[in-house]
């Protein structure tokens, strides 16, 4: 980490995609850093982009540290968002990271790895997935389970199509029955009931609404998973990312500092119920 | 010196309009802000101009009984005055805010009475009080 | 019976389910507002300690309550109940003739707090009870001084009165010496004032009337909801940040202050709960002052003063 | 990570030494003419604020404790982080050497705990950089405000943890040295040693337990009583503003936010967890939206969340109780959890 951590680094953006349009678009963003090689990081972590004029917004980092570049997928939702969208290849902007506590992926080897994602929470786990197939020989069976409103707010729609055809464990769900549509219809941890995922040597990583996360959790208990075997990431303002201003703060953690990855077991130890 | 100028839409802008279609010249520091209506004018945005810079604020409006919302141009009064009178309390200049009834075919009077109030503000020179500064 | 004891009766007689009271505070001899059942009754009580006032918390309880309110809480309740924000058939409201309150801060300064067990009023003194025996001392000495200028000392608006009716005083003299300085004294006056603020906004909060679910200053509140689109949000105006500086500070209170106009109940809680001791009370003075005296408005009047029309000429 | 000066623990020897005159001003003049950052109480009306002060005369010292917390010289109210436009242009460093003079036990021991905070982990090189260059010099109590309960967390109003201790004791002027700064310090002035009687009264002021306000911390029945209903009744008159908060020696939480489009500036300002904004999300998920959950917030933040780093974050300077205006006291609040 750098000298100064509240003075981001220069990164240019290399490539944007869009993943969702609409009311409430989501896009990719690859980047890379201007002055310096990239730096190294963890599945789970993320950094905090800053623009200046506008601010700072954390994001986690979409992509996976064996794959090239930053890519930050963004949920237009306000201020420094907005202007996000707004920004073109070429245009500069500041990062500040890696920040936080990583998944323990080495921890994990030779385990079984089950995400439950929801919505734009899918992008933690993409950083998961990715690290675990390129590195197939470490760990077990992978199985991705993934869900959003309808198709087309589905985030990462044609990498996920493309790993089915690839014959990975890829489980898709929408809300509501939409014509075409091939997968599950109804909420991902319906899903997760359907498929019944072994909990045997399993790590499940869950992310997505608070309210899918609460289900899914109650869901993944009773098909035998221990506390400690899940996992989930949190979202809480933050403005420093350092853990001292105090916004993300619960109990003694700070989500930026000490998360955004907790343990079911270290939640559920806490006062404060999330 | 900034002059910032709230003109309603339906009598001062057209007024202003008229006056640059006339080809009236008035002080080029006039920055004009179209509103719909003087009455919208907030207080805070008259203090936040002052804030970055601005050294006089003009509400420009209808004529009392010639707004387009029927009181709107009441309110602005209303607000005018209690504004004015706050700021005179607290010693700042308050001869830098002013209030102006201009209707759309009132483009020379709306020239004159910028040239004049510029004249106002320069006499009182540059204005420190509120102006932002890190 | 003397003024606790009928205040506890009428409070009973009210039968209401909550009471909105003072009681006395734990290790000092200030009092401070509760809200309380019947079975608590005995645990009111009033003195010239009893201060704040209790419109604001009036605001959060649903259901029939019985409040205890002197002149300037008075002038406040009815203030929001013209404001919508209050129901009057929800209010049981025991007036108290009001003789002025103590400045607590004044007190401390010529007694030790430590050593006051009970205070209470008598004629034109203040009797303190201390720890070891009692001692006596001029209202005078100790008044806060905006219960100098008290408008309403006996309640606009209440179902029993305690006390007899008062007459307020109607003039400004309090703003003259402000009023006769130059324009730049003025300024110093008000710079120095502004420079102490901390922003901690304890004025805001504390008062009555101001109930917005969302601030001028720190805005978001009601740009930040589930519907609400991310240019919503971007295109906010966020005119005045957290920054603490003199200027910045003279904007939010000219701000807070022009929000009041015609509205002030003038309790001084603003100037109370203020810990750098801002004079706020004057501000709201001077705008009671511009309201009668150029629009001739009466506080007493049912029409909101910004809702009503003016014909000003031109 | 902490300075050199820090700990008293740590020293061996301390120079105890009397001097004739008024210490404290000449204190503050030799420091303002060594280029030093002075911060001071200075009268203001009735009450005592720590300032900045430009010479000696704007400082007193008759108080017990200045409204405000010693922490504004070395967390400032709001502080430039970085200057911008389209790019950085600066980034802006304390150069000066500061000085807190008038400084009481429990200041001095929030700024040891704020120590933990900033210089822990990620170290804060804004803090750091007005850390490394402060030098305190503390004043004794000689009795406690009203609502103090400073011993209740072990500190001795008569012994601050400070580079340089003043003590007033039977009409003599006590100066110690606690730390090499502080000696370094002392050397610019005429002292003498302190005799064998003046030494038995000076112990003797230091030992003598002041009569206060007692807080009962009980962290099983916090943990117990998360979930109490007693919360909201102890904030139904919680005005939600920020006095706690920011009179608060150890409080530290901010807000960065920038001012300015094109050109300006990235500013960090002191923010309070009682403030509703403190916590909202964008996508309008607040986790503390109701004010008792935030009252409830700082309490469990002072005594039971800080635990886990072992000490109590509250220093016990009474000023929350002082000056809240809902007259909402933390001593009794916490010592009275069920």
């Amino acid at each position: 980490m750098m000298q100064n951590p509240y003075v981001p680094y220069k990164a240019q953006i290399v490539e944007i995609r869009d993943e969702v349009r609409g009311p409430r678009p989501i896009k990719t963003f690859k980047m890379k850093l201007v002055d310096r090689e990239r730096f190294d990081y963890k599945s789970g972590q993320g950094c905090l982009v800053s623009i200046f004029g506008k601010g700072e917004s954390w994001f986690t980092i979409a992509n996976s540290p064996t794959r090239p570049d930053l890519e930050f997928s963004v949920l237009k939702t306000g201020k420094v968002t907005a202007k996000l969208h707004e920004m073109k290849v070429g245009d500069l902007v500041g990062i500040r990271g890696p920040l936080g506590r990583p998944f323990p992926l080495d921890e994990w080897k030779g385990m079984n790895i089950l995400t439950i994602g929801g919505g734009i929470g899918q992008t933690p786990l993409r950083a998961i997935y990715q690290y675990v197939i390129d590195k197939e020989n470490d760990y077990g069976d992978l199985t991705i389970i993934y869900g959003a409103r309808s198709s087309r707010d589905l985030v990462y729609r044609e990498e996920l199509f493309k790993l089915i055809e690839e014959g990975y464990n890829v489980h898709l769900s929408i809300d509501n029955p939409e014509p075409g549509w091939k997968y599950f219809v109804g909420f991902v941890p319906d899903n997760v009931k359907r498929i019944k995922p072994e909990a045997k040597n399993t790590i499940a990583i869950t992310c997505g609404p608070p309210i899918m996360i609460k289900i899914t959790l109650n869901v993944l208990k009773e098909l035998g998973f221990k506390e400690d075997q899940i996992y989930t990431t949190l979202e809480r303002r933050m403005k420093c990312g350092i853990g001292k201003c105090g916004k993300c703060r619960i109990e003694s953690y700070y989500v930026c500092r000490d998360g955004p990855v907790f343990s079911y077991a270290e939640l559920s130890s806490m006062l404060e119920k999330i | 010196m900034k002059i910032v100028v709230f003109a309603c839409n339906w009598c001062s802008y057209a007024g202003a309009d008229l006056a640059g279609v006339s080809r009236l010249k008035y002080p080029e520091d006039v920055k004009i802000i179209r509103v719909m209506c003087s009455g919208m004018v907030n207080p805070a945005w008259i203090l936040r101009a002052f804030r970055q810079g601005a050294d006089g604020v003009v509400i420009a409006g209808c004529h009392p009984g010639d707004c387009h919302y029927m009181v709107g141009n009441y309110y602005a009064k209303k607000r005018y005055i209690l504004l004015k009178e706050l700021l005179n309390f607290i010693g700042f200049e308050d001869e830098r805010l002013k209030l102006l009834w201009a209707s759309a075919s009132e483009g020379k009077k709306f020239a004159e009475e910028m040239a004049a109030f510029k004249n106002v503000v320069e006499n009182l020179g540059e204005q420190e009080k509120l102006r932002w500064k890190e | 019976m003397n003024e606790v004891e009928k205040i506890r009766e009428e409070l009973k007689k009210s039968g209401a389910e909550r009471i909105v009271a003072f009681v006395k505070k734990e290790n000092e001899p200030r009092e401070v507002l509760a809200v309380l059942s019947q079975k608590d009754i005995d645990k009111v009580t009033f003195s010239p300690l009893s201060v704040n006032n209790p419109a604001k918390l009036l605001m959060q309880l649903n259901g029939k309550v019985a409040v205890v309110a002197k002149g300037c809480d008075a002038m406040a309740i009815r203030q929001l109940i013209k404001e919508g924000k209050l129901k009057r058939e929800n209010l049981f409201i025991v007036g108290i003739s009001c003789r002025g309150v103590i400045d607590y801060r004044k007190l401390s300064k010529i007694e030790k707090l430590s050593e006051i067990r009970e205070v209470r009023l008598e004629g034109e003194e203040v009797v303190l009870k201390m720890r070891n025996g009692e001692k006596r001392i001029p209202f005078a000495e100790v008044i806060e001084e905006n219960c100098l200028y008290c408008e309403h000392p006996t309640p606009v608006i209440y179902d029993v009165l305690i006390g007899e009716a008062r007459e307020g005083r109607k003039d400004f003299s309090d703003l003259e010496k402000l009023e006769k300085m130059s324009r730049e004294e003025r300024w110093e006056y008000w710079i120095s004032q502004f420079e102490r603020c901390i922003r901690c906004h304890a004025c805001r909060s504390v008062c009555p009337l101001c109930y917005c679910e969302e601030c001028i200053v720190d805005p978001s509140n009601l740009a930040i909801s589930p519907m609400s689109t991310a240019e919503d949000k971007a295109s906010y105006p966020r005119l005045l940040g957290k920054t603490v500086n003199a200027k910045d500070n003279a904007i939010y209170h000219i701000i807070r202050v022009l929000h009041h106009a015609g509205r002030c109940s003038g309790c001084g809680e603003c100037e109370r709960a203020c810990p750098m001791e801002l004079p706020l009370r004057k501000l709201e003075r001077k705008l009671e002052k511009v309201v009668k005296e150029v629009f001739g408005y009466d506080l007493n009047e049912d029409i909101p003063f910004f809702s009503k029309l003016d014909m000003l000429g031109d | 990570m902490r300075t050199s000066h820090s700990s008293q623990s740590l020293i061996c020897w301390v120079i105890k030494m009397i001097y004739e005159g008024d210490f404290l001003k000449d204190a503050i003049s030799n420091l303002l003419a060594r280029g030093y950052k002075v911060f001071a109480p200075v009268k203001l009306g009735d009450f005592h604020l720590f300032r900045e002060v430009k010479s000696a005369e704007e400082a007193d010292f008759g108080y017990i404790l200045p409204r405000n917390s010693a922490k504004i010289a070395v967390f400032p109210e709001n502080e430039v982080l970085i200057k911008y436009s389209s790019w950085i242009d600066e980034i802006p460093f304390e150069e000066t050497r500061i000085a807190i003079v008038g400084i009481k036990a429990c200041d001095a021991k929030a700024i040891k705990l704020l120590d933990e905070h900033f210089l822990e982990g990620f170290v804060d090189p804004y803090y750091k950089s007005r850390r490394e260059k402060l030098l305190t010099v503390a004043i004794t109590c000689e009795e406690p405000g009203i609502n103090c309960f400073c011993q209740s967390f072990g500190i001795n109003p008569r012994k601050p943890e400070a580079d340089v201790v003043f003590s007033r004791i039977g009409g003599k002027t006590f100066v110690n040295a606690y730390s090499d700064a502080g000696k370094d310090f002392l050397s610019e002035f005429n002292l003498r040693n302190e005799g064998e009687e003046e030494a038995r009264l000076r112990q003797n002021f230091e030992r003598e337990t002041l009569e206060m306000r007692k807080i009962e911390i009980d962290v099983e029945k916090l943990k117990k009583s998360f979930e109490s209903s007693y919360w909201k009744e102890v904030a139904v008159n919680c005005k939600s503003c920020g006095v706690c908060t920011y009179l608060c020696p150890t409080c530290f939480c901010f807000d960065i936010y920038d001012e300015g489009e094109k050109k300006g500036v990235r500013i960090r300002a002191w923010d309070s967890c009682q403030f509703p904004l403190h916590t909202l999300e964008s996508s309008s998920h607040n986790p503390r939206a109701e004010k008792w959950q935030r009252l409830r917030n700082r309490f469990y933040d002072k005594f039971y969340y800080a635990l886990r780093k072992g000490d109590y974050y509250c220093v016990g300077c009474g000023r929350c109780i002082d000056f809240c205006p809902a007259g909402i006291d933390i001593v009794s609040v916490i010592s009275g959890v069920r």
